[in-house]
């Protein structure tokens, strides 16, 4: 099944009841630890997230925050290469129900080698990989090899983004679209307005793809929001930052007070 | 050779190497920067305007200068500097920010944002700045602003704000990545100065545009004071720009060898250098927007650099020149810590003057040739940057124990509250 | 007119001013000297030979740089500055230092000696003896020895020997002392570079010839930048070496007044400053070689002086300037250390340029008159030389706390043994 | 008596039997204070010396070896003016039988007035003058001045200086001529020899006036060597050397061995 279909039949069985939004969340592979992110994946299962994203941590993680980078760091200094990356992948995709996608920069595909990468990724059950500094001009051969592999390539989509380019990312686009909801890096909160939706319909113009909402979705307001303008929410930051103040107690509550109804 | 024809079609290609690797987020911004910069190279008033704001305000002509004593104690080649140290703040880097400051005006942008190794285009870019009257931030690795703090000294009182990048190796790279953090953020009124032919397209083409006024004055000035073209020229490779502006005089002459010394730090060996191209230690990668040869591990993550010189402390490469280096057009050598403060002890002594430890790499790959060439051979070293302000590092480089001992009297005097 | 006419035929006097003081076993090495130097000033392949060589190793002409941020905020006359620390080695010191550097090698000597307050000319000197070959032994008071650091180190590294003179104030006047005791044991092989237009004839004339150059590049520069004579000239004035060479491309331009500024240090009073003709503190006497206005008390001993700028700080002045002064054609005026500090933080802030405290004393006299000049009118200001080299003195004029806590860091790790 | 007349009578005093040359020696004003140099001078006279320079303290004593420069500066820093020269030089000129030069730099004459300062001088009982400073050339106007008050203008004769002007500062020259033995300031030894001798001659050549020879003077040889080619010692450095080592006692020594027969 198609990631597509998967989050079509994951919007279907949500209704309209528990929350408005489906969810993707975010770990920074071996930050702290593999066994810390295996704890957060089972958190995450319990309050039904529908994507992972798995970071291959990189050591020009240029567009992350400060927090995200500094887990990069800290995984690559504790030794975590790409092969753990995808032995820990095979075992969450394995595992638990939701789906995985990788999530890190070029240069991890670039220098494994595009064709070695897409398949170890296809083979670790990986459904789409997130390259944030791979511009779509740059990625027309990683794109056609991914699509062999059945592999989606998740594009961002800007509010810098003219009209003409929205149309030549959503072309290229598979899987669903990865909306950024402001400038910036990962971390800091955004203000959920009138701004952002009208941005959300500009790409919604574009494409039939589902939209993330990505970059400081950290509160139940934002998920109600993104669940009424847009498909899924992106929670980064905010989940790490509750694990590192208390583990699974903590991400637990965290989720809790993001998805009450 | 016209290096920016790009006639495989490829825009910001040189063979495999180059490209714009950036966000989304920027791909608005970049594509403006690209029009205004063509805009800017297809108007010949406006390097008109560069070249007289470089004559009035940085005191171009730089000249070249011939070296008769080392040339006469080395028995071969005639050796001659050309002074990108005499440039106003000292070094080559401000060719490329005052061109960019005219780009940042005709851009209608008010805030201008750089990273520094060295410290060089930091200072370089807080003068274009007050100059300007842009708001500007640099970015400096932790690590630099400690082993560079003079220039962050005149910076922050040229009304710059330094801000030390304390992730990564705290150094260049991770200065670069602070300033895309920054781009990301504020494109809408910020431009982006960065400070070698490195980076996304367009940066490696402006930055080779701006730094060519090197290369076009020393061909002239070198035939002049030679009577011929040099046989062999030299410089040194950070991110790669004295190079390829220098370089950039002489593409059509083929006769004349031109070598990239790079820096080779203890020596061959991961970690213990930056020699990405001289050295077998680097391979092809995709990073801080471009793509070209990596200091990387297998995973495609970056090494450790080492090298004397901050400013040659860098894990890329100019991507143009690797092309060159490819099509055997450009030599490259790596020229270690040691040697390279054999060569400054050099140029220090027997012709009064202070190359920066940058700029004295080149120096010393050419003393270790001109020994094997004919007197009736010329060479021309980029004598990218003045020394002077490196004060610490090479004290420091030269274990001098008066200075140790100066800099313990002032902080005890700071201490004892005197000042 | 021709300063040096000598018509009064007294050769060596200007009016009342100047004359050789000199301890009789120096009369035949001071006539060789005149001899030499009259001969040199009489061929003009000398001339030009000098002005090749500051061409190629000097980078002259320096350029003559519009400040127009400075100008709009003072809504005054248009400023702008000739640019001597573009200058090789910084100043404007190295345009004597190299024309001496030829004359010695006329003469066939193979050594020289040099005292330095600023270490400005010593370092120049040091430069001009690496280059030539000769041998150079650099007097510099202790108590500059220790504020100027840096340029010690330098001149050590260029194969100078820096002496501390640790007789009298310990600063310039004590090391032209030294110097002189050096030559009348060294004269055989041994010339005497004084750095400033002082000391005994031939040397005010022979420092100013040399810096001539500086005002014959202005003039022509000024005119074609700003399209007219400036209306006033500012130029700090230590020995009167700057001052004088500037002005001199202005002599028979008598509707442009010229300015003279001295240090005032502290402010008026015996001790304070070194002002010697703005302030009444002076009066004339005979020391070091000539006759001229020094700040001295009434048995003819010399008084302290005081200056946040090391080069100004000297009892003697230039006794051509002095006659320039009696006849009205130059005016002196002192600025005390704090409108100079502030001076310093405008230009650094403004216009990305950093005078050396010495320079920013000219700096600061323009602005205080430019700001009651019309928007038609036009200021010169002689930048004498950078001001990146007096860090530590910068900074502690300032009182920059992270410039402290560097140093005592930097202090600390050389205690716990790294370098 | 006019010094050269003095000098002449000394001269014939003397004979050829106890030393061969007369002797000048030197105090610098107020070093270490009068009261020292009262007693320096007691002993100076005691050893029959026949000439006496008061050097009056200058603040750029720049023809002034280390030791003088380090008297010189001490003086002035411990309140010495050019008054307090005058008065004292009244006391010794009244009190001991040596005749009395004035030596110091031209600065102290021209600050205080040429005539002003001659006149002083005269009042105090001084003979002469001795500015190293002040080049003949430079004179003439004080050297006018002075005839008219009978004071005597002692100029430097040096080995670097041609016959030309050797004969021009014969000339110039009144009372004695001081001759130069080497390059070089005041202080570290010179050594006699053929050379100095020489010199000596190529003075003699120009002048019937006595021949001082001073520059590091400072043994018996000395004087032997002084007295066989030229008329009068002059110790300077070294008695103050003595002095400064053990006052009058070591003095006395001093003096002891440089006239022992
Ligand atoms: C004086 C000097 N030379 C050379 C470099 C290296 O840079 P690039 O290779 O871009 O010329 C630097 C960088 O800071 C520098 O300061
Ligand atoms: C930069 C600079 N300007 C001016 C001066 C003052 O000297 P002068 O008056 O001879 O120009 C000095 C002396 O060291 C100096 O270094």
């Amino acid at each position: 099944m198609s990631l597509q279909h998967y989050l079509a039949d994951c919007h279907e069985q949500l209704g309209d009841k528990n929350r408005r939004a489906m969810l993707m969340t975010h770990v920074v592979c071996g930050y702290p630890s593999f066994e810390d992110n295996w704890q957060a994946l089972e958190v995450m299962q319990e309050f039904g997230v529908e994507l992972v994203e798995l970071q291959f941590p990189f050591s020009e993680p240029s567009a992350d925050g400060p927090l995200f980078v500094k887990a990069n760091q800290s995984a690559i200094d504790a030794g975590v290469h790409v092969a753990d990356c995808f032995a820990f992948m095979r075992k969450v995709s394995n595992h638990f129900s939701f789906k995985v996608i990788m999530m890190g920069y070029y240069n991890t595909v670039f220098k494994t080698g595009s064709d070695s990468f897409l398949k170890q990724l296809k083979e670790a059950g990986g459904e789409a990989f997130i390259l944030p500094d791979l511009p779509v001009d740059e990625a027309g051969e990683l794109h056609s090899a991914a699509a062999q592999y059945g592999l989606d390539p998740i594009l961002l989509m800007t509010p810098t983004n003219t009209d003409e380019r929205l149309q030549q990312l959503a072309n290229a686009a598979r899987g669903f679209i990865y909306t950024v909801a402001r400038k910036g890096v990962t971390g800091s909160s955004t203000d959920m307005n009138q701004d952002l939706a009208e941005f959300i319909k500009r790409c919604r113009q574009h494409t039939d793809l589902p939209l993330a909402v990505g970059f400081g979705v950290s509160k139940k307001s934002d998920i109600d929001f993104i669940g009424e303008h847009a498909d899924i929410a992106v929670i980064g930051t905010a989940a790490l930052q509750a694990w590192e103040q208390g583990g699974a107690v903590k991400l637990r509550e965290f989720f809790t007070q993001l998805t009450q109804s | 050779m016209d290096l920016f024809d790009f006639e495989n079609g490829r825009e910001g290609y040189y063979g495999e190497y180059g490209g714009t690797f950036l966000p989304e987020i920027l791909h608005t911004t970049i594509e403006q920067l690209k029009t205004e910069f063509r805009k800017a190279k297809q108007d010949p008033a406006f390097w008109q305007e560069f070249v007289s704001l470089m004559q009035s305000y940085s005191g171009r002509p730089t000249p070249v200068s011939p070296l008769p004593n080392l040339s006469a104690k080395l028995g071969g080649a005639q050796i001659y500097i050309k002074r990108e140290d005499l440039n106003h703040t000292g070094s080559h880097k401000i060719n490329n920010v005052m061109g960019q400051g005219l780009l940042v005006k005709r851009m209608g942008k008010s805030r201008v944002i750089a990273e520094t190794g060295a410290g060089q285009h930091g200072y370089a870019t807080a003068t274009m700045a007050a100059r300007f009257g842009f708001e500007s931030k640099i970015y400096m690795g932790a690590v630099d602003v400690a082993r560079q703090r003079p220039n962050v000294f005149w910076m922050e009182n040229m009304g710059s704000e330094v801000v030390p990048v304390t992730d990564g190796q705290q150094t260049l790279k991770d200065a670069i990545n602070e300033c895309l953090r920054d781009w990301v953020t504020n494109m809408d009124n910020t431009h982006y100065v960065l400070g070698t032919a490195c980076g996304p397209h367009p940066f490696p083409e402006m930055v080779s545009w701006f730094q060519s006024i090197i290369g076009h004055e020393a061909r002239e000035q070198i035939l002049t004071a030679a009577g011929k073209l040099p046989d062999r020229i030299y410089a040194c490779v950070g991110g790669g720009s004295n190079a390829i502006g220098i370089f950039q005089g002489f593409m059509e002459d083929t006769e004349v060898e031109l070598i990239g010394c790079e820096a080779g730090g203890f020596g061959p060996g991961q970690g213990n250098h930056a020699a990405r191209l001289a050295y077998k230690d680097a391979s092809v990668g995709v990073a801080q927007g471009m793509k070209t040869y990596f200091l990387q591990n297998d995973d495609g993550n970056m090494l450790e650099t080492h090298s004397v010189a901050a400013g040659l402390d860098y894990i890329g490469v100019n991507p143009i020149l690797v092309n060159l280096w490819e099509k055997n057009r450009v030599r490259f050598e790596a020229v270690t810590d040691q040697e390279v403060t054999e060569a400054l002890k050099l140029s220090m002594r027997l012709e009064g003057v202070i190359p920066a430890l940058e700029s004295a790499h080149g120096f010393a790959q050419a003393i270790k040739e001109a020994t094997q060439m004919q007197p009736n051979e010329v060479i021309l070293i980029n004598m990218s940057g003045r020394g002077d302000k490196d004060i610490f590092t090479i004290a420091d480089a030269l274990d001098d124990q008066h200075w140790k001992q100066f800099i313990s009297e002032k902080a005890a005097g700071y201490r004892g509250g005197e000042s």
